[in-house]
């Protein structure tokens, strides 16, 4: 077993951190977000496409560098630690994993434009009244002639904004299933608004959408396939917020050791020191929380549920904890959005919650592992 | 030792809720209950109101214009327009810590120029007191008042002041003398904030609200008559409000009031699941409330006993603030649970009486964005009125005799 | 509303602490507890009775002080302190109050005889296989000619080894029923241990024990009586865990006071001063979640039950806190018995579970107040 | 990055587990499972198959005549271990990590006349370090060893010695040079436990159990030769110990194989209720679980990174040593909660292969008294091999840099 990152890995993740420190600095971030009118920057969108990031899931055979969930958690944690805040998870993981395993084959034709950012894809799975899980959609898809007809509410589809197609789930007569929807079609509302970490949403509403049967994507053993991508990004979600957690211990021990109190640095108090030692615990053990469903990832399903919600519930407490304590130990600048410190905060608050959050998790451990 | 609660009490109990249900607006307890601080209009009018009562100010005694209840009565005062979702007073009206200072330390031209417009609401005051390189270390203050002729020429800067955007005044914490040790060389005074050469920024929070400020002077030219008190002893003064604030922040009433809301809010069904029928909640809802009795009765307890506990009383109205602010995050951390998925929008203060509209999702439901942003808020509960880390301290030193 | 002790209850408090100082001091609790073979002192409880501590809840008509449950409360906090392992609880509050609410005239008679201790009474509830809670008592007592034969085995029974009498539960045909036994009689037969806090206590066989008619104390509405009786009892449990707090604070400031470590005393390091806070913090709650319990003793059962509750799991959880750091913050010499810290460990431990434990009350509290 | 578990892994757990499962006598693995310490001729027994196995060092080097294997085997034989109820050797064989240091600093005699022996069991080393007066603080101990002739004359006291009164020898850290600075003159001497002078004293502990001990040095005289490495380089040495100790004391196998047994407790009857049928028990286990899972892999990286964290690997191992002693505590909780008023009664460890009959109820179910016994005892975990404040400042120092 090795626990280091590979050579590919580490260029990887420089390549990042340089993008960050050139083209996604806090100063920028803040004047992006300060700008209340805009919504997802496509221009930005192009660049990302550019450095390959949205390519590292997709199959060589469609155009892409055909890398594992491990490199993509590399990815996902330095641009945690960067705070990049762009809809890439849902994009370049959920959207394709579910496109990869699609049964249609116009499906699997999008990702070479998905990889070069010609095509910009969102997923739009949640609705008012469900929390994490796909059962009892009031989406609808009615088999029509020549194909379906769509009707219903998405709400918190990140990047739909400017999105160019968007995967939706829908229940049939019978089953769940996804459908490749057009963002502009006849019947598709959108309604945008910003999330909490600065990216951008939609609430989407389709009102008798006439969908061709090429457009269902995965129509059988959906709930399977879906459940082991949406696995997949909660994991991607892990790596990102432990890549959170890692600048957050930084940047607030830097904090400790610059500023004074009572004539001496808040580094120099021991109950400060003590407490930066309880985060930089809680830090590596949601990293090895991580590292045991990395490990368990393409496990038979129960065994993968049972690991993913583990280390979810380590992790997403160890979120919780560092960014509370991170706020905290900064004092009044931890409540204000000139330091960094806040974005990091609103960031691991969702973070934490993304594709289920504690709750969820604990519940779905309970089941598998407890009452067992 | 006698624990039951007499029936004048109940009476008095009573009494104020039937005025608080009468006489609060519906639009300002709805504004409230979705989770939105007051504006500046419903605070001034909600005030007005009480004031008219002669209820604007419930700690202070007869003679300065207050209420003269004792601290229970006071207590109970607080919990009934907690319980009937008026907006929290002191929260805005750095005011009423001000009062106490003036009517026990003031000239009597001050008492008579200030208390008056206190109670009546016509003037807000806030406190000038952290500065960006003294947070919990207040001593170290730099803001410095040179006397020239009948007047102090203020230079400096004030930060986190809470409310000077809508404040009339600012009792401020200066250095009046640079030689003397840290806390010998501080003086107390009232600034008024339209005074030339006073620029107030707002600081943007977590909560995207707007709570806090920074205060900058520049040659700001205040008359020597608005020294409250003596030369130099500033320090004293703003120990001795600290004090008060201490006992009032632990906001037990607050949180209890809270945990009703909780309580709503996993009855729901809108959020997917009744959080209610989930055992794990149950549980974490039935030790919220524990932990929240617990507290209530040391509350009460600190109210009666004010005084008597000798060098412990300190070290027990830090732990209210510890106990508090902590209960205060637990119950907004359990309200976010129950919101599931919905945490995740960006939501802004509605305007004077009106939702903002244009980031709002369409399917929120109606408590989400007032819960949010007040959960968000309350991370800042464990950080004000002096870190707990501070309160730690007092408690070790006051209690232990330590060092 | 007055929270502070009245001049009687400064007496009272004042004559324990005495009593304890110069006749139940650590060094001779140590000695007693070091002698393996004794059990259950007679001789002290001579002394006891002389005090008037078993008199404190006997009606003034049955020779007793009369005094209220608050200021029982204010002697078992002082013993809690002073760490005066004796079965007091059970025999001058659980037994009395049992005793006082009898149907019959001759168990109310017992009650001078408790006072001057002159009879030693003991109470018999446990069974094995049972928790906190008196269903499905496997003990019982069948209605015979001229009485009743009792059949059955009690556990944890405190002072049993030198009881007079029993006050033992049974299940009668139709309903809970208390019976007074007399400890030496036939067909029981005791077999004595004991206790982590050097009390002693018996497991009792009852086999086909013939009891007269008026040995029934209390035979109908038995389990309204005997929950109230125990949630005094509890409470008062809950004082005494408050008066072993409040010491076990003493001793461990002082403890850091004493103690030198890398060249300076061990109350200089602030992770240790913020502990201590801490723990007085939880005493403090502790006491108030006491005083509230207190408040609703005599209230309608379901508002007392829920109170009580409230307080116990209060009360409990920072038991189980104190007692933990009290040891922890004596480092090694806390895992040692030749300093009273662990003692009051152990006795925090037991009082912490006794008549329910923080699971029972919390269960107890969501049934009353969270599902409700 | 590779966290896949290669095959001949596998293989060698299962090898591990057939010989441990049947190799492994049943008494010693009953009274294990019941909660109790080995008894010393339980230990010597087991100790004595595994080196006839060649396993009695799991950590050693081949040429040591360890087993050689990495650090990962090391850790899945100590989980199979755990897992059959086999005592846990390095509990009461401080033999263990002194070996590595005779090993490492000793002379060639020095490894020819104690290494052997600690293989075989036939001596068995307990650690000298801990004073009256300096238990975090070891460099301030004040034992002395003055040379005269070919001997050391040794006088003072250790305390805390765990297992002095079943070892041969104790590995004693004492002052050789009372004039340098306090951590350079000290120095290691290997000291046989009968010679005249040294005095054996059990200390009670809060389980009843015989763990530690005093142990006094009135005039002992030491052959020079059994200077372990350098004159006044004891403290490096120690500190090469202590690193070792906290890496391996996270325990979590032993934590594993305490939750199997905390599912048997709640799954069984006689305690009243089944806990397992408890929605907040069984919260608090899937918690627990999780918590424990999550140390396990964090063990497993740092066998597997050992020494390629640079400066973190420190903070990390005594990340593991907090971690690791707090779910310690959990799990014994946990247990003591289920086993409900049976946690009352005074337990005694039973004699060589018996009860003790005098003081144990009648009915008290048969895994409660090793339970409980063992749960108090699991106090002393976050004290011993340096207090988890100890092990914070550590972490603050070597991965923040801080002073």
């Amino acid at each position: 077993m090795n626990f280091e990152f590979s050579k590919d890995q580490l260029i990887l993740r420089d390549g990042i951190r340089r993008f960050v420190d050139e083209r996604y600095s806090f100063e920028s971030r803040r004047q992006r977000v300060k700008s209340k009118s805009t919504g997802t920057d496509r221009a930005m969108w192009a660049q990302i496409a550019e450095l390959g990031w949205l390519a590292v899931l997709i199959p060589e055979e469609h155009g892409g560098l055909g890398w594992s969930i491990a490199d993509a958690c590399v990815m996902f944690q330095e641009l945690g630690r960067g705070l990049v805040s762009e809809p890439i998870m849902d994009s370049a993981l959920l959207a394709v994993r579910i496109l990869t395993r699609a049964d249609s084959v116009s499906a699997r034709l999008l990702l070479p434009k998905i990889a070069t950012g010609e095509v910009f894809i969102s997923v739009a799975l949640g609705e008012a009244g469900l929390r994490y899980e796909q059962k009892g959609l009031s989406t609808r898809a009615i088999p029509i002639e020549g194909g379906y007809k769509l009707t219903g509410k998405k709400i918190l589809v990140a990047g739909g904004d400017v999105a160019d197609r968007l995967i939706v789930s829908a229940g049939t007569d019978s089953e769940l299933a996804l459908f490749d929807v057009l963002a502009i079609s006849d019947g598709v509302e959108r309604r945008a608004y910003r999330l909490l970490d600065g990216q951008w949403a939609v609430d989407v509403t389709f009102k008798d959408v006439v969908l061709p049967h090429e457009s269902l994507i995965i129509g059988s053993q959906t709930t399977e396939i879906l459940d082991r991508a949406i696995d997949e990004a909660a994991l991607g979600c892990s790596a990102e917020a432990i890549g959170c957690m890692d600048r957050v211990l930084e940047i607030t021990a830097e904090y400790l050791r610059s500023r004074q109190q009572f004539g001496r640095a808040l580094a120099d108090f021991q109950v400060l020191q003590h407490r930066i030692a309880d985060l930089f615990i809680e830090t590596e053990m949601a990293r090895s929380a991580f590292h045991s469903a990395l490990s368990a990832i393409d496990s038979p399903v129960a065994t993968r549920q049972a690991a993913v919600s583990a280390a979810r519930v380590r992790i997403d407490q160890a979120a919780h904890k560092v960014g509370n304590q991170g706020v905290h130990l900064h004092g009044g600048m931890g409540m204000a959005m000139e330091y960094p410190i806040g974005h990091y905060y609103r960031r691991l608050i969702m973070l934490a919650r993304a594709y289920g959050d504690t709750e969820h998790h604990l519940e779905r451990y309970e089941r598998l592992k407890i009452r067992a | 030792m006698n624990l039951t609660i007499p029936i004048e009490l109940e009476r008095f109990r009573i009494e104020v809720r039937e005025f608080v249900r009468a006489a609060l607006p519906t639009d300002i307890a709805c504004r409230q209950r979705e989770g939105w601080p007051p504006t500046e209009t419903d605070l001034r009018r909600w005030f007005g109101i009480l004031a008219a009562q002669g209820w604007s100010q419930p700690d202070w005694p007869k003679e300065h214009g207050g209420t003269g209840w004792d601290p229970l009565q006071s207590y109970i005062f607080e919990d009934e327009c907690a319980a009937a979702d008026a907006p929290h007073l002191s929260w805005r009206a750095g005011s009423s810590l001000v009062g106490p200072v003036i009517y026990t330390f003031g000239s009597n031209a001050q008492k008579a120029r200030y208390l008056p417009k206190i109670l009546t609401g016509e003037e807000l005051w806030c406190q000038g007191f952290s500065e960006p390189n003294s947070g919990s270390d207040l001593a170290s203050l730099r803001t410095s008042a040179v006397r020239d002729g009948d007047e102090f020429v203020v230079n400096g800067q004030k930060i986190w002041t809470s409310e000077a955007h809508i404040a009339n005044l600012i009792f401020a914490l200066v250095r009046t003398d640079r030689d003397a040790k840290p806390q010998r060389g501080i003086s107390c005074l009232a600034i008024e904030i339209e005074s030339p050469g006073v620029t107030v920024r707002p600081i943007s929070t977590i909560d995207n609200g707007r709570h806090v400020n920074e205060v900058f002077f520049n040659d700001v030219r205040v008359p020597a008559g608005n020294l409250i008190g003596e030369l130099n002893k500033g320090w004293t003064y703003a120990k001795f409000l600290l004090g008060n604030e201490r006992h009032s922040n632990a906001l037990v009433q607050r949180t209890k009031r809270e945990i009703r809301k909780l309580r709503d809010l996993a009855g729901q069904t809108s959020f997917g699941e009744r959080f209610i029928d989930k055992p794990a909640f149950r549980r974490s809802l039935a030790q919220l409330e524990i932990d929240t009795n617990a507290l209530e009765w040391a509350v009460i307890r600190a109210a009666c006993t004010h005084g008597a506990l000798g060098g412990r009383d300190m070290a027990f109205a830090s732990g209210l603030k510890v106990v508090g602010s902590e209960l205060q995050q637990r119950v907004a951390d359990l309200q976010l649970e129950v919101l599931g998925p919905w945490v995740s929008p960006e939501f802004l203060e509605p305007e004077e009486g009106a939702w903002h509209g244009t980031f709002r999702p369409a399917e929120v439901p109606v408590d989400v964005p007032g819960t949010m942003t007040k959960a968000l808020f309350r991370r800042a509960a464990t950080i004000y009125g002096g870190a707990n880390e501070i309160q730690r301290g007092i408690i070790w030193r006051s209690a232990f005799g330590g060092n």
